[in-house]
């Protein structure tokens, strides 16, 4: 058996996550969750299951919509979009999202590029993926600067959306709405839970020994391998070739 | 109806609300130096839904007074420099928004009603800071159920590059709507394109689907490769490098006037 | 995903809200028949904004408990004989409307939206039986300005004509996005086409500018001359002396039977 | 000189009353108001003045629209559109229009189609004309059974549209909203007040001796009967060719 590279890792916990999923959204400079989404589509057609569709922003090749760039919109709010991913220049433990900025509004200390369309989003998507590989506490805090999109509202909002897990390059996490917070479900191979608490600024729930997190088995790795990779080339290549590098590189047990 | 950028830029005045379409979609690049030659400052931008290059090159030329947008970056490039700048400085008004809320208000704007309603929002910082939105009890609820309402979106002018347009001023826009839902809103509509045709786009039903009627174009200008160093959404691609170059040299004043200096050597007719 | 006009109707079911298109835009005339033989009633139809020929049938076989449309008629052959015999009898519900008004209730759905604002209705009679509408006052406005806020429309079901689709289930509808609307506001959509083609209708720009994604569509079949005896936009024209045929038969129970039965003759697979 | 037909008379009446338009919109089944502004399109062009812009619904021909059959409204709610034509089954002297049916609504004792786009297009074009050719009290009403378009609005209430003129086949009514009510502004030749009183069943005002409606000189005659029926042929041959037979039946003076 080959060894597992942490992003190999990253891509099939994101399509694990996935199941179940009809139609994933991906942003256009995402190729980890486009990655994920194409391997679980991919085992789905292995055996026969009902087929999964996958949206690319901005990709010519990807993109199934002829509405202009309202039509994501429209279709997420139509609930016809079951996953999205979502990052963020600081995440906090209620899964509050900032995607704005440092410091005081609108004159920040440090200034990311914008909202985009979590404001909508985060409320009508019911799997919101937050995926963020850096995990820092200045990523992970107690508490955004600003609000893009709030991790739960009052029970008087109309919301069918919302966050499913965290994923980061350390450990996955899953939300409860109700507490709110996080908790850990599994640490990334070559990471504990010290190193995840330290580089964590809120506080989350957690076992006195967490699982690890499951590694692809065989099959799963050659998919990705093989025909994932060349159909993420169309969209990534630089992202591809990096990947075919690294996987290049390793030892074979 | 057919003319060239600069006499294109000429039909802005200060102070007007122009809207603006996102990097891939069809930026009238070939109009952002014709604009800062014209001079007319004071702009009200409107990002649909998010801004890039021109913004930035507009803002960095003392253009623009405010700018509403749901997100501004160069892509690949990095942050927009002047933006960043001009917002850290308080040099211009930022209007904070989502992309589904700009669509919203050209859409209330292309309805001819005054608002339309927009789920999300509620909780949000981008809300909090936006007085011009206001929020009602759904009205079709029994009582509660919080909604937010958008006021419409109507530019001034919107200016786009696109594929190919015939000699009666129709525009192929293919499958980018929002460059449609831009001109239905706004008052006037200037369009570069790479291309006139010969005969009527609306005389054939293939072509007629992805056109935007000349009743919404005020002006064309014959510009190819309008849409660089951006792409032209199924004609070219965006080309990074220059992407990249822009987004350093813009980082100091002085880099900023250069590139603006080469570029002009290259686009001026 | 490719299926026959029979099995199409088989996914209907009593008591479903149906959309059904205005008589230029694609009505699927193929599927009128085996929806009554197929027999699900109580349909809540919505004209798409106006009905005729195909709503008249439906309702002449007793499958209909509402309409909701801005007009109905059969063009030159006259007023739809069977809707205007059970609205005087008082067999169906009518919910009058105004054409923009549906396009309204539509585009709420489409937005995820429970309402959108229109203009124009106060004073009407319409307004006046929509007791499902609703008047605020415009809380943009320094008070009053009265404006009518109308409900989404959602149907179960959409059902129309097109010229063609792929084998991946993408349909092409032209300038006709009416369609479009209809299937993003509603839950399924059932289409039948003039033929299909191969290789992807988004593959290329210039078809994927006129096409409505699979993602909305969720059976088609093959049914040439499918819009018969009305005309399909850029295909083919109406057949008026069908029309004024059908308008004579219809007068009568007898008559419309017979007509019924000889279409069925040319329509049974 | 030749005879004029009737209809030429109403024709040329409507290219009058469309004067300074840039933009009209006429429905698919009316030939007269789109020989109206045709004519007044060709008659623009000779001179150079500033072209006008005609779009007939539901003609694929005629066709300037690319979004469906909402665009006509979007486009009217937008300001672009500066006339159309209405006709009713009822128009009453408040120019109250009723497109639905005479007696009690639902189960009205005559039916006609129904209101189309009349509920928002009378609020929203600037110059709605009510235009009927049977002028007799089954139509022109005191009062009508059912209010598809309202011919005035409260103050309060946003309107930017209404009625301009009414022509029928017998004269030429403008419409005052101050009052509100009819005006009789001319009366086509061969017929006479005491003819449209006692065809009109609501009051209007009238000069004792109404001027009688202008009949066209020869070039707008000649434009008429040439180009304008060739252009009218393409959307409406069956009415085209019944204006060349009586055209070619009328006694040359």
């Amino acid at each position: 058996m080959s060894q597992v590279l942490p992003r190999e890792i990253l891509i099939c916990t994101i399509a694990r996550l996935l199941e179940g999923v009809r139609h994933v959204a991906v942003g256009a400079s995402s190729p980890m969750p486009a990655a994920g989404a194409m391997l679980l589509r991919a085992m789905k057609e292995q055996v026969g299951a009902a087929p999964i569709r996958i949206s690319i922003l901005g990709s010519v090749e990807h993109n199934f919509f002829t509405n202009g760039s309202t039509e994501l919109f429209d279709c997420a709010g139509q609930g016809r979009i079951d996953a999205f991913f979502l990052g963020g220049g600081q995440i906090d433990g209620q899964a509050n999202v900032n995607l704005v900025g440092v410091g005081d509004y609108p004159q920040s200390i440090v200034r990311w590029p914008g909202s985009f369309g979590a404001a909508y989003l985060y409320f009508v998507v019911p799997r919101v993926i937050l995926f963020r590989e850096e995990h820092s506490p200045r990523v992970f805090v107690e508490k955004v600067d600003f609000i893009s999109a709030p991790g739960t509202s009052d029970p008087g909002i109309h919301r069918t959306g919302g966050p499913y897990a965290l994923l980061t390059s350390k450990g996955l996490f899953q939300f409860d709405k109700t507490r709110p917070g996080f908790t850990l479900e599994s640490v990334h191979p070559g990471h504990d839970l010290d190193e995840i608490r330290a580089a964590t600024g809120f506080d989350f729930l957690h076992d006195a020994a967490p699982p690890v997190t499951a590694t692809p088995d065989n099959a799963m790795l050659a998919l990705l391998r093989g025909r994932v990779l060349d159909e993420l080339e169309e969209t990534y290549p630089a992202f591809a070739a990096e990947m075919r590098r690294d996987g290049a590189a390793l030892p074979v047990l | 109806m057919l003319s060239n950028p600069r006499a294109l830029a000429g039909a802005i005045t200060s102070g007007m609300r122009v809207a603006l379409p996102v990097d891939y979609a069809g930026v009238s690049m070939a109009m952002t130096r014709p604009m800062i030659d014209h001079g007319a400052g004071d702009l009200d931008l409107v990002c649909v839904p998010t801004g890039g290059l021109q913004v930035d090159q507009l803002i960095g030329a003392g253009l623009v007074r405010s700018v509403e947008t749901s997100a501004m970056s160069l892509g690949e490039a990095g942050g927009a420099p002047h933006f960043n700048h001009a917002v850290k400085e308080g040099a211009i008004l930022v209007k904070g928004a989502t992309c589904p809320a700009i669509h919203a208000g050209l859409m209330a704007a292309q309805k001819g009603s005054p608002f339309v309603p927009m789920r999300g929002l509620i909780g949000t910082d981008v809300l909090h800071h936006r007085a011009d939105w206001r929020i009602i009890d759904n009205p079709f609820a029994d009582g509660g159920d919080p909604i937010v309402l958008i006021p419409a979106i109507k530019p001034d002018v919107a200016i786009f590059h696109a594929a190919m347009a015939d000699k009666h001023g129709n525009v192929w826009i293919g499958r980018r709507r929002e460059l449609a839902a831009m001109a239905y809103a706004s008052t006037t509509t200037l369009v570069t394109v790479e291309r006139i045709v010969e005969g009527s786009l609306l005389a054939d039903e293939m072509t007629a689907a992805g056109t935007l009627p000349a009743l919404y174009v005020t002006a064309i200008a014959l510009a190819p490769k309008g849409a660089w160093p951006y792409g032209l959404w199924g004609e070219y691609a965006p080309d990074t490098p220059e992407l990249l170059l822009y987004g350093k040299a813009a980082r100091t004043a002085e880099g900023f006037a250069d590139y603006m200096a080469t570029q002009q050597a290259e686009t001026v007719k």
